[in-house]
């Protein structure tokens, strides 16, 4: 009954299967509502959040899923700017992807401010030496840049398309994209390693605090090559997924193995340079402000392993594996390494900010632990069904894999030709 | 945010801060802009058919966006970069300098029982056209074409002085509730149209001077291109689930009742070259 | 008392059950300002009318008007913003931080 | 009008962990009481006193207590840096780091800058038992749920001294008109108040004795608050940054 | 021309986009910023002219004077005087008649009468008696006098053993878990002291007492005598107590640390405090006979009460279920009596009432309790503390007005027994005047006059507007530790939070820190 919305010569699966699979989410995102719709007539107090443990789940969550994210800017930089024509396979995919991160993060945000009414102050009165303003004007910059960049793909909708002033208009706009994908890049580049600078300007946690170049931390750089070495993995996992949720054939095989191999060796880069961090830090950083580093790591779950894991599990390992044509060339290898460092940042980030938060600074303040109330774990969850919704959508109704009509057409099983005779 | 806000101050990283985020707020701004500026014009200048078709070919599979000289093998099998227009194609240009379109021996030509009169021309979206006397042409559907459509529940075409883009639309064929266009294979302006009941038939006459035929098909490339058209509907057919054609691939004269079930919106959609 | 209308519905209002008079100040500063009349009225030699309009020589007393949302009277939040204040206390070089004013 | 640095001397030897301070503070300060389900993480208390101990068993057991708030630094004061919409400022006259609910949005950045701890977040609306608010100091407001706040000196009381000395005609206000609420409640004269910057202070004096130290003062934040002990494990446990032995 | 879905689209569009240039938006947008600031949930300080009053603090012995800031009548803080600042209970007096699980109304003609009807149905040898919780205020010779002129009226009192301690004179304190250095006696004159005195705190909890004291020795629990007898043991060479060992053994503690304690205490001016005051201790006391046991004579009171005031009588003197109306004043209280101690004393379907301002204490058990006024709203004079070795006369003058609703015990008590309390205070006050003796301390000018200088009614205007009366303290005649009532409990730290009243903000202390634990 939607099939006039449907992009022609690509098959979709039935409406009524759909709204079965669009059920289950569109209920979580209610319940994700709800939890937020607490926190913001209640206060925070529905949270587990406390005057020690000021960030949680959702900060958490917010670095992950930009840092993931990251594969919007950084796939539209290969394709736009350094021209790397396979990305045009993905690019649609990809802006989704950071469209859906991007206005997940600033909702989650949204909630886990106190005062959501005085949201604009940062923007009216900003502080411009806070890592935080950085974050706040970057983001929202970038995630209206997000949305620009969404409209052609929305535009190029079957039915929309019959408008003929959006047709047109896509058609302009997709000329003036790589200016966009431009001014991206640059927001990206700082808001990623600002949110890095977020934790590493704290000279009250030990733990978190870097030297580093001017006003910037080290963990500024980290962040953004972590990003940009994961943000390839995150589409390349996505896609993977989206081909297998929905049966499909929907780029040629080198595309993904292209993203393997820019994420692996950025990823080889980044855990390079994330040994190199640590070390300064364990030998002067953290001693030169009276911490031994060993006493981090003395903490019960926090160990030395957790160390390990970031740079070598998740870091290193599968650094190893996009790099290796091989191993690349193997799905099953290929997918299993993007999930490993999507998990390995993922990691780090909650290394930055619940360990952070749970070492005490002061000799008689004990370590905190904390776990997220069911109101926390909600918003969390209504973030992603978000996501979910608003990825399916677009898989369904836009045009998000340019190959994949012509690998359906390829696909299409080439019977006994007709004219065989004729010949 | 402003120099007068409370709490601003002068200093070198606000200047930077503040001036990045302005220049940024800037660029973007002038980029929506400028695209809906340039989008008014495009309107304003009837470019909308054009473009129109410039990004449906962009959407069109590889098979049917093929060169017509890969279509007779002069060249490997590669995707038309032009959107079917020879006229601006130097390479195109080339082949014809090399050896000029033959005058047809023939009257009409015979491609798996359907006839194709060469006192015309034909257009990759099943259109043909024949150049009439006084400088006008007739333009109508192709065999192919008409068989596709069988008995068409309604034809709308254009009014006379409405005015015609080659690759836009010619007129509309409505067939079990489906709206199937025409592309129009020429630039120029409606006179006459009838002949509703065989999908329909247009006189249109050019704009200034005489009409361009170099992006049309010629007797030569006739077979070539049907063969591949035959392709095309098999694969068509095959994903819309019907049987192949009746009579070991004759198509019949009204396909579509031969198999109600299958999903001829995206048959005609293939093959009438909607992206 | 209660000789014109005005005076008797004053009494009956407020006069007889003892009720305390609501009055609406033109100038009252929000809760989060600590004002001091002393420092701007014996170190700063400001005249009462440079705040207060010139009531004195008024017979009626304009309108006041208080907005809805916010609550504060009009005088605070279109004469007397923050900005005003700032506006002299920098003139004077007597602006050092927040708390100067608010508590 | 020369520029001040207030600051404290607390000796650890002489608190008695009666609390006096918290609620004097409380009281001054027009700190709400705790709802239901806060925790000493959730409360607030702009001064807050920790009891430690060497960690030994009896009979070597020893104990101590320790008055821990905000700690007006005065070098890279972590909280101010990072606040996104310049809501905490130190300033210069006095060297309190003040903290504007008003314009506070509420991002806890600042509290998760502060290594002492002594920022406190409003996670419920202000709420007193009925009838209570007619007992609120009218001369610091009540904050407002979703804000920051913490010690500012009892800066009502500043105000309060400002207002006299003007009502005196004069700039300069007198020093034993300004002491804080805890300052003022301690039954043992444990915490001092004054100005650094006055060589004549008792703070200035006190900050100076051998046995004085500050917290965590290798991170270089120049805390205006200085706590002194004659015994050698308070001083290890109090100045020990993170892990000790000893800890709660 | 007929509307179409798209001409929709563009009027909202274009409304958007028109809004957005008026004022409207903006206006909105700050205008929430400003209403963040004074929601409805944010109370408002009143405003009003800032005085200063002067009282003292009633809710303990130590009787601290009070420097209340008030705006308009209602004290917005309270400060002690210099050298002598208040508790955290005293700092939040001025909560309490706000405090959560306050009595607010009671039936005070149902409990007359449920009273005069016990008087009526009264056996032989059953009684009528008074418990009251803070002995030795005026408000206790109007009980005694009462409970004097009702037939089978008795006058019980939980009182400390202790006459008075001389802290100058103790060079050694023992105490079994009396908190001495956490608000017990006068903390002022404690801490004044403290450099003099060694204090070995006894205790099965490290309270805070124990951590500040020169010695903490970790006791079982309920081994306080056992300790107590032993030291006599040791100290006696062996004719009285139980041998050291068998104290080490019950009381968990080495028994060389037992024997250093007793020869600790050997050495003279040693005194045994007692939460629980024993006989073990008592005994104890007794043999050390320390200075520091003092007797205080007791402020002057009018001849004609004491002539007609009923003896202060033991609890346990009392025969058990012979109570058959008991009216407990609980609206102050320096220490209790367990219920089930209570309990056994009285008759079957005893009545009893009490006068409470917190539902927490006894008023659980009881039939009636009437609401009573809680500090700040009384007027009632404060006996001196235990570690005052003179005796002294302040009053606790109402700084708010208390609620219609409550009912004052001594007025209730007085009218039961026909006895007219009239200006009890007053009276008192006269009487302390008439004597002449010690000195008067004015707050506001810090003077203190000798009392035969001052009239009456100076006297008693300086009483009210802050200032007190204090005994000379001519040389102290050794006091003779007397059996105590046994059981009773002094309020500690602990005891205040358990019973209450308490101001909401004593939670920063409990439960927004870790300073104290609340049992």
């Amino acid at each position: 009954m939607d099939k006039a919305f449907i992009a022609r010569g690509v098959r979709r699966c039935s409406t009524g299967k759909f709204v079965l699979w669009i059920a289950p989410w569109a209920a979580l995102l209610v319940f994700g509502l709800y939890s937020a719709g607490l926190c913001l007539v209640k206060g925070l107090n529905q949270t587990n959040m406390d005057n020690r443990f000021v960030f949680g789940l959702w900060i958490f969550l917010d670095l992950t899923v930009i840092a993931l994210g990251a594969g919007a800017f950084f796939t539209g930089f290969l394709l736009y700017i350094i021209k790397v024509k396979e990305m045009k396979a993905v690019i649609n995919s990809a802006v989704v992807i950071g469209l859906v991160c991007y206005s997940g993060a600033v909702a989650a945000l949204l909630v886990d401010v106190g005062q959501p009414l005085r949201f604009w102050f940062t923007f009216w009165y900003p502080n411009v030496h806070s890592m935080l303003t950085e974050v706040t004007f970057c983001i929202t910059c970038y995630l209206t840049v997000l949305a620009i960049e969404y409209l052609p793909i929305v535009l190029r909708n079957r039915k929309l398309r019959q408008v003929p002033g959006f047709l047109v208009f896509e058609f302009e706009l997709h000329k003036l994209v790589y200016v966009l994908a431009g001014v991206g890049t640059f927001l990206s580049f700082f808001h990623q390693g600002s949110l890095g600078g977020l934790f590493g300007v704290l000279r009250g946690h030990p733990f978190a605090f870097r030297e580093g170049l001017a006003v910037w931390p080290s963990t500024f750089f980290l962040f953004i090559l972590s990003a940009a070495a994961v943000g390839p993995s995150f589409i390349l996992l996505t896609t993977w997924v989206a081909s297998k949720i929905s049966r499909k054939r929907l780029v040629e095989a080198q595309v993904l193995q292209r993203l393997g191999r820019i994420s692996g060796l950025l990823l080889t880069a980044y855990v390079l340079a994330k040994t190199m961090d640590t070390l300064i830090w364990i030998n002067r950083t953290s001693p030169g402000t009276g911490f031994p580093a060993w006493q981090y790591y003395s903490w019960k779950p926090f160990g030395t392993w957790i160390l390990f894991a970031e740079i070598v599990v998740f870091g290193l390992i599968p650094a190893l594996i996009l790099v290796a044509p091989r191993l690349r060339a193997r799905t099953g290898w290929l997918v299993s390494a993007a999930t490993l460092a999507c998990l390995g940042i993922a990691l780090n980030r909650f290394v930055q900010t619940v360990q952070t938060l749970a070492l005490p600074t002061l000799g008689f303040d004990p370590f905190l632990s904390y776990a997220p109330s069911w109101q926390e774990v909600g918003t969390f969850l209504g973030v992603v069904a978000f996501g979910m919704l608003v990825y399916s959508l677009s898989f369904r109704y836009l045009n998000l894999f340019p190959q994949e009509r012509d690998l359906q057409a390829a696909a299409v099983p080439a019977e006994e030709p007709v004219l065989a005779g004729r010949y | 945010m402003f120099p007068w806000n409370y709490g601003f101050e002068w200093t070198a990283a606000s200047a930077i801060f503040l001036g990045a985020f302005y220049t940024v707020i800037a660029i973007v701004a002038a980029t929506v802009v400028r695209a809906l500026v340039q989008a008014r014009g495009m309107m304003a200048g009837g470019e909308a058919e054009r473009i129109r078709w410039l990004s449906e070919f962009h959407d069109l599979p590889q098979q049917a966006r093929v060169c017509r000289h890969a279509l007779t093998g002069e060249v490997s099998g590669e995707a038309c970069s032009h959107g079917f227009d020879c006229g601006n194609c130097e390479k195109h240009a080339e082949f014809v300098g090399a050896q000029p379109a033959a005058a047809p021996q023939n009257i009409e030509e015979e491609i798996f029982g359907m006839a194709f009169p060469l006192d015309r021309l034909y257009h990759r979206g099943h259109t043909w056209v024949r150049p009439e006397g006084d400088g006008s042409v007739t333009v109508g559907l192709d065999e192919l074409g008409r068989r596709l459509v069988g008995v068409p529940d309604g034809v709308d075409l254009p009014k006379p002085g409405t005015r015609l883009r080659t690759n836009g639309i010619g007129w509309q064929i409505q067939k079990r509730g489906a709206a199937v266009r025409v592309l129009a294979p020429v630039d120029g302006e409606v006179v006459d149209s009838g002949g509703a009941e065989r999908g329909g038939f247009l006189r249109v006459k050019p704009f200034a001077g005489t009409f361009d035929f170099r992006h049309l098909l010629t007797a030569a490339e006739l077979r070539p291109w049907m063969l591949r058209e035959m392709e095309r509907l098999q694969l068509a057919l095959a994903d819309a689930r019907a049987p192949a054609l009746a009579d070991g691939g004759v198509p019949v004269e009204d396909i579509p009742a031969s198999d109600p079930a299958t999903d001829w919106d995206a048959v005609w959609g293939e093959m009438f070259l909607e992206g | 008392m209660g000789t014109t209308a005005a005076e008797k519905q004053f009494i009956d209002r407020y006069v007889t059950p003892q009720r305390e008079v609501q009055w609406a100040v033109y100038a009252r500063q929000p809760e989060n300002v600590y004002f001091s009349h002393a420092a701007h009225v014996k170190l700063a030699h400001l005249e009462c009318s440079s705040c207060h309009r010139d009531h004195g020589q008024a017979d009626t007393l304009r309108l006041y008007e208080e907005d809805r949302i916010s609550g504060y009277s009009r005088d605070i939040w279109r004469d007397m913003k923050m900005d005003d204040c700032v506006a002299c206390h920098r003139q004077r070089g007597i602006e050092n931080s927040c708390l100067d004013c608010h508590k | 009008m020369k520029a001040k640095q207030y600051g404290m001397t607390i000796d650890i030897d002489r608190c008695t962990g009666c609390g006096a301070c918290m609620v004097a503070c409380a009281v001054e300060n027009n700190v709400p009481p705790v709802p239901e389900g806060a925790n000493d993480r959730k409360g607030i208390t702009w001064i807050r006193v920790f009891p430690i101990n060497n960690g030994a068993e009896w009979p070597g057991r020893q104990s101590a207590f320790v008055p821990v708030l905000c700690q007006q630094c005065g070098e890279h004061t972590p909280c101010v840096s990072v606040c996104p919409q310049q809501a905490v400022q130190v300033d210069p006259a006095t060297g309190i780091v003040g903290q504007m609910p008003e314009r506070c949005l509420g991002c806890r950045y600042c509290m998760a800058a502060c290594p002492y701890h002594a920022r406190y977040f409003n996670w419920w609306d202000p709420s007193w038992p009925a009838g209570m608010e007619k007992a609120l100091n009218p001369d610091v407001a009540p904050r407002m749920r979703g804000v920051v706040e913490k010690c500012n000196f009892c800066h009502g009381r500043w105000h309060a001294a400002k207002q006299r000395a003007a009502a005196r005609g004069q700039q300069e206000i007198d020093p034993a008109d300004y002491v804080p609420a805890c300052v003022e409640a301690c039954p043992t004269g444990a915490i001092e108040f004054g100005d650094l910057n006055d060589s004549q202070s008792t703070v200035a004096r006190t900050a100076g004795e051998d046995h004085s130290f500050r917290l965590l003062e290798k991170l270089g934040t120049d805390p205006k608050i200085h706590y002194r002990s004659k015994r050698d494990w308070v001083r290890r446990v109090a100045a020990a940054p993170g892990k000790e032995e000893a800890h709660g | 021309m007929k509307a179409t879905r798209r001409d929709l689209f563009k009027f909202a569009a274009g409304g958007a986009a028109g809004l957005a240039l008026t004022p409207m938006p903006w206006r909105l947008v700050t205008d929430t910023a400003l209403w963040s600031e004074n929601w409805p949930g944010i109370p408002r300080p009143a405003r009003g002219e800032i005085r200063t009053r002067f009282t003292h603090c009633a809710l303990c012995p130590a009787g601290c004077p009070v420097k209340a800031r008030c705006v308009g009548d209602q004290p917005v803080s309270l400060r002690g005087l210099a050298g002598r600042p208040l508790c955290a209970f005293g700092l939040t007096g001025h909560h309490l008649p706000y405090h959560a699980n306050r009595v607010s109304r009671g039936d005070p003609e149902g409990a007359a009468q449920a009273v005069r009807a016990a008087l009526s149905r009264r056996g032989a040898n059953e009684s009528v008696a008074v418990l009251d919780l803070r002995p030795g205020r005026t408000a206790s010779w109007t009980y005694r006098r009462a409970m004097g002129a009702l037939p089978g009226g008795l006058y019980l009192a939980a009182q400390s053993g202790l006459p008075a301690i001389d802290l100058r004179a103790a060079k050694t304190i023992l105490s079994f878990g009396v908190p001495v250095l956490d608000g017990w006696g006068t903390p002022a004159n404690v801490l004044a002291a403290r450099a003099q005195f060694r204090l070995i705190e006894a205790e099965a909890v490290e309270s805070h007492t124990a951590m500040l004291a020169d010695e903490w020795l970790p006791l079982r629990e309920g081994s306080q005598d056992a300790l107590a007898s032993g030291i006599r043991h040791i100290l006696t060479a062996g004719a009285a107590g139980i041998p050291s060992g068998e104290a080490a053994e019950r009381s968990g503690l080495p028994e060389a640390t037992i024997v250093a304690v007793a020869q600790e205490l050997a050495r003279g001016d040693a005194v045994v405090l007692a939460r629980e005051e024993t006989d073990a201790v008592t005994e104890l006391n007794r043999m050390l006979g320390g200075r520091a046991i003092v007797r205080r004579r007791e402020a002057p009171a009018p001849f004609h009460w004491t002539r007609t005031a009923a003896p202060v009588t033991r609890f346990d003197a009392v025969p058990d279920q012979s109570i058959r109306a008991l009216l407990i004043d609980e609206s102050v209280s320096d220490g209790y009596f367990p219920w089930d101690a209570v309990e056994r004393k009285l008759a079957p379907e005893a009545t009893v009432v009490v006068f409470a301002s917190s539902r927490a204490g006894y008023g659980a058990h009881a039939g009636f309790v009437l609401p009573a006024a809680v500090y700040p709203e009384i007027a009632d004079d404060i006996p001196a503390a235990i570690d005052s070795t003179a005796a002294t006369f302040r009053l606790a003058v109402p700084l708010v007005e208390a609620p219609a609703t409550v009912v004052n015990p001594t007025r209730f008590v007085a009218e039961l027994a026909g006895v007219d309390a009239g200006d009890a205070l007053r009276e008192r006050a006269n009487a302390i005047e008439q004597s002449g003796r010690g000195t008067v301390l004015s707050y506001t000018d810090s003077r203190s006059t000798p009392l035969r200088d001052i009239k009456a009614d100076a006297f008693w205007k300086i009483l009210h507007e802050g200032g007190c009366w204090e005994d000379e303290a001519r040389d102290q005649s050794p006091g003779e530790p007397r059996a105590s009532a046994p059981a009773v409990v002094a309020m500690t730290w602990e005891m205040r939070m358990a019973r209450g009243p308490l101001s909401p903000l004593v939670t920063k202390l409990y439960q927004e820190s870790n300073l104290r634990v609340r049992t």
